[in-house]
């Protein structure tokens, strides 16, 4: 008597019962107090197996802020969802086009207190991080021989305009060792045109290798396994030290590594989620076609 | 000495044994005792053991078929007189989750980090006029008032006990897993089974949040009441991280009440006041307030209350929905912005020339 | 900085995990605690069914699971994941067994490959939470008899409920024409 | 050492630019970042006892720098003890007390802020006038407002030290 209806209102019921928890949180703490660890359940897959295949598989490098901060305790799927909403809100009215640390940018912010009451910037991308709304990223360059940086966000409403001057990624994921390196290597001048690339092309890998100051340093490069710098010319005690401070065992920590990282079903349904916005993300992530010019540098 | 224990049981538990929130004193003397391990003995428990029953998949469907057809129709009650507003009314809060916490923009271009709070599922579970409402404090004010008894979030009606079960009986809707009780005027009194929204409030109005703020353990002095500390070394051992002297020898002779040394830190009632609502979102139902020191971390229950403050107390000029705003017989836009806010949606800020 | 990491793509972990890894205390660190997992995860693909403390189980559960998820994924052509199942299995012919044993019975599953059951503990005794850490499809004997439970009261019960319930729905649709 | 590292790899360079840029890195190994001279925290605050480069062209401030005495902050006009942009400070400099404005700090900055590679000042008089007439490297836009905030009509005016910046930033 129970018909097809009535079955899918109970799994409807199952839903909104099991929901809560399962969906919404993808955790549960266990015991009274939340002192006790929490536990994270598995995810549930989506039922299509397509939809890992119709993801462009270079989605989580061009837009990594799209995928959610993989601690548990701060993740919740319905505060992702209306982040991630506002996101391509704010990406439909300032297009933000694909960039990695090493590429040559130029940001136009509005600045009350600029002459003409906007701000352009020029400089090389050295870090970006953060996920959904606050992610930002920082610009390097030295004018008349002063060394600066600047951060922004990605989604101030401040920012007038982005764009990519060069799109290229270097060796290394942070390049903040260019504060220790010759002034030369961030130098960039302000009018720079845009380097147009192919269409279709890969992005570039710059292999250019870095000469850095002698010490002082602000860190000690040494023990950060950098490639995109020349031989350090320190003496051996340093590369000694470096050593005791090496974790090899680190690279087979199987749970540290996933427990960084969103699971592969589940940035699938994320893209899906903003797929139907693909062609405005992909309109706007390389504009124009592009050449490749080798810097001047390399 | 039994009976008036037996009356105070009896009343409490008819009063759905929520103690009275709007009036609770902060204390914060070390002192008092600030937390329970155990839920007092009158508070009925609310799920029962479980166990492996190993009911077969048909029983499981027929058990779901029948919990589902229970609560198609939320019991209909008739439409109870909806009062207006006046000076010091007082109207229902809500019940929300705490779900994330991430930064906005308001129009002249300043950030602020904003809570997100989802009122999920808030319904009204009983009434209680202030004849039947005990308050054991003594104001006058108190008095006049009724109470609202809100739930949050719904529980499978298989997995709790029947003295649970019972509170719920007469409301229609399925039991809740976190109830409340607000004090109302009579005028804001609300029908059992309404539902309530986020957008009982209205983006620019100011609430008082409450809620538990995170338990940290067992805490040093360091951590709990950020103390310096001692030096690294310069002839330091075993003390890097310890309070030092806790009183002094003489008249004293004894350690002053309120001293500041290690402890359980958190878990606490705490109250803030006068946050903005700068966005409200009538689909999801979720609140953007002010600052990201909601107490509780993700997933934690908050209070939402009109705000007490004086000047951020509502006239009859300007007040929000009164007693509540019942979305469903009137149309609503989605998303709800402060004036003063920035919405992602329109086009970046822009600086006219002087 | 507070970002997903993207370098690696890597298949969810079907089981419950704990958020953050248990800090077994260990005289050599935090590489001491990969080293006694490995005893453990060696342990486990070696004998199918293990014994073990209730904490050391779940944690060591994770890894078993994505040491052979990257096994079924990757294939034994793939360099990184044999330097993995190389540090991971103490035992070298068993990497043989991950890759063509493991990979191969659990290439079509769609659930975890292992199962952790909760085990009594000795009385009198010093009480901690035991359990059985084991492969699916072992060849073992089941440890939870599967038995029906068609014929418990309960299940007796609400069967009689139920077809009383339908009948009072099929009266009422006779009553509503 | 440093010479040796640029004629080895910039050789091709131009001649003039060169010269600069060898002084300004000279001084830069002294002053802000990278200073061999413990100055204050890894955050680089300005902090009493931290070094600072005058960056513009007033006689005092050049010949401290090339001298490799760069000043020294010893009080900061602010309630928190650390300078931030546009904030002022008391610098010993060769053996007087000067009066300086900070145009860019090296520590972390809030977005839009710029953040500099030096803790740079301007040498200012008690009225508030820079002591030089020029600013070499650019300086932060929101010290137009800052600067015009702290001025009094009948006090201080610090005004003066934007009109002779050559470049905002």
């Amino acid at each position: 008597m129970v018909g097809v209806g009535a079955r899918s209102g109970a799994a409807r019921l199952f839903g909104v019962l099991q929901g809560l928890c399962r969906e919404t949180w993808g955790c549960q703490a266990r015991g009274v107090a939340t002192r006790a660890s929490t536990r994270v359940l598995p995810f549930i897959p989506t039922q299509d197996p397509d939809v890992i295949r119709k993801v462009p598989h270079d989605f989580r490098v061009v837009y990594p802020e799209f995928l959610p901060n993989p601690v548990p305790e701060w993740r919740n799927r319905l505060r992702e969802k209306i982040e991630r909403k506002d996101m391509l809100a704010r990406r439909s009215n300032m297009p933000i086009p694909e960039f990695y640390i090493g590429s040559i940018m130029a940001v136009t912010v509005a600045d009350p207190n600029a002459a003409g009451k906007t701000n352009r910037f020029v400089g090389i991308c050295i870090q970006r991080g953060d996920s959904g709304l606050r992610a930002w990223f920082s610009l390097r360059n030295v004018i008349d021989h002063q060394g600066l940086e600047i951060k922004y966000e990605m989604y101030s409403p401040l920012v007038q305009n982005i764009e990519v001057l060069r799109l290229e990624k270097r060796l290394d994921d942070e390049l903040l060792y260019l504060r220790d390196a010759l002034p030369i290597y961030s130098t960039f001048p302000s009018d720079m045109e845009t380097e147009i690339l192919q269409e279709g092309a890969p992005v570039p890998v710059n292999p250019i290798k870095v000469q850095l100051k002698p010490r002082p340093w602000h860190e000690r490069w040494e023990r950060k396994n950098l490639q995109g710098v020349r031989d350090l010319g320190l003496p051996e005690r340093f590369y000694k030290k470096a050593k005791l401070h090496e974790k090899p065992w680190e690279k087979y920590d199987l749970m540290k590594e996933y427990r960084a990282t969103i699971p592969e079903e589940e940035q699938a349904d994320i893209f899906r989620e903003i797929s139907s916005h693909y062609p405005l993300l992909e309109s706007t992530r390389r504009r124009g076609k592009r050449k490749r010019v080798l810097p001047s540098l390399s | 000495m039994a009976l008036p224990r037996l009356q105070f049981i009896t009343h409490t538990m008819k009063n759905l044994s929520i103690a009275p929130v709007c009036v609770s004193q902060v204390r914060a003397m070390s002192r008092v005792k600030r937390r329970r391990s155990l839920p007092p003995f009158w508070w009925p428990k609310s799920t029962r053991t479980m166990y492996p029953e190993h009911i077969t998949s048909q029983n499981e469907d027929f058990l779901l078929d029948v919990v589902e057809e229970k609560y198609s129709s939320p019991l209909k009650v008739d439409p109870w007189e909806r009062g207006t507003f006046k000076e010091r009314s007082m109207r229902c809060g809500l019940i929300a989750r705490k779900i994330g916490i991430y930064p906005m923009w308001t129009k002249d271009g300043s950030r602020l980090l904003t809570t997100l709070l989802q009122v999920s599922d808030n319904h009204v579970i009983k009434y209680i006029p202030p004849e039947e409402h005990i308050v054991h404090g003594l104001k006058k004010r108190y008095r006049e008032l009724g109470a609202v008894v809100v739930g949050a979030d719904p529980i499978d009606p298989r997995m709790i006990t029947k003295e649970y079960y019972n509170i719920f009986s007469e409301t229609g809707v399925m039991p809740k897993k976190k109830m409340s009780k607000f004090l109302v005027t009579p005028n804001a009194k609300l029908a059992r089974g309404t539902p309530l929204y986020a957008s009982h409030f209205r983006p620019g109005d100011y609430v008082d949040i409450a809620g538990t703020t995170i338990d940290r353990g067992f805490q040093g002095v360091m951590k709990r009441w950020g103390f310096k500390g001692m030096p690294a070394s310069h002839g330091v051992t075993k003390s890097h991280r310890r309070g030092g002297t806790i009183g002094s020898g003489g008249d004293k002779a004894r350690v002053l009440p309120g001293q500041k040394m290690p402890g359980h830190m958190g878990r606490e009632r705490r109250n803030l006041r006068g946050l903005k609502v700068w966005r409200v979102n009538t689909q999801h139902n979720v609140l953007w307030v002010n600052g990201p020191a909601v107490p509780g971390g993700v997933g934690s229950y908050v209070y939402i209350y009109d705000s007490l403050l004086p000047h951020r107390k509502h006239t009859e000029e300007n007040h929000p929905p009164f007693p509540t705003f019942f979305q469903d017989e009137e149309d609503i836009e989605e998303e709800l912005y402060d004036e003063q806010l920035h919405a992602f949606h329109l086009p970046s800020i822009q600086f006219a020339e002087k | 900085m507070n970002q997903a990491e993207i370098r690696k793509l890597i298949p969810a972990v079907r089981v419950v995990i704990n958020a953050k890894h248990r800090r077994f205390s260990n005289p050599k660190g935090p590489e001491g605690r990969l080293m006694m997992m490995r005893k453990t995860v060696t342990e486990l693909v070696k004998l199918e069914r293990v014994e073990l403390n209730y904490q050391r189980g779940d944690e060591a559960r994770g890894y078993a699971e994505r040491l052979i998820a990257s096994a079924i994924k990757n294939g034994d052509c793939h360099i990184p994941t044999m330097e993995m199942a190389n540090y991971w299995l103490n035992e070298k012919q068993l990497v043989h067994k991950l890759f063509k044993v493991l990979a191969v019975r659990y290439r079509d599953s769609t659930e975890s490959y292992t199962k952790l059951h909760k085990a009594p503990n000795k009385y009198p005794g010093f009480f901690r939470e035991k359990a059985v850490l084991e492969l699916k499809g072992n060849p073992f004997p089941p440890l939870e008899p599967n038995n029906s439970s068609r014929n418990w009261i309960h299940n007796i019960l609400l069967e009689e409920a139920h077809q009383e319930y339908i009948k009072k729905k099929l009266k009422e649709e006779e009553t509503d024409n | 050492m440093i010479s040796c590292a640029r004629t080895r790899y910039h050789n091709n360079g131009d001649e003039k630019r060169e010269l600069l840029s060898s002084e300004v890195t000279k001084v830069w190994s002294r002053v802000g970042g990278g200073s061999g001279l413990h100055t204050s925290a890894p955050r680089q605050e300005i902090r009493k006892m931290a070094r600072l480069r005058v960056v513009d062209n007033s006689a005092l401030g050049k010949s401290a720098m090339l001298e490799g005495r760069p000043p020294k902050c010893i009080h900061i006009y602010n309630k928190r003890g650390v300078g931030f942009t546009g904030d002022k400070v008391l610098v010993a400099i060769k053996g007087q007390k000067k009066q300086a404005i900070l145009t860019g700090c090296h520590q972390d900055q809030k977005p839009l802020v710029p953040k500099f590679d030096s803790n740079n000042i301007v040498l200012i008089d008690e009225t508030g006038s820079p002591l030089g007439t020029r600013i070499h490297v650019p300086i932060p836009t929101m010290l137009r407002k800052k600067l015009t905030d702290m001025s009094r009509p009948k006090g201080a005016d610090y005004t003066k030290i934007l009109a002779i910046a050559t470049r905002f930033i």
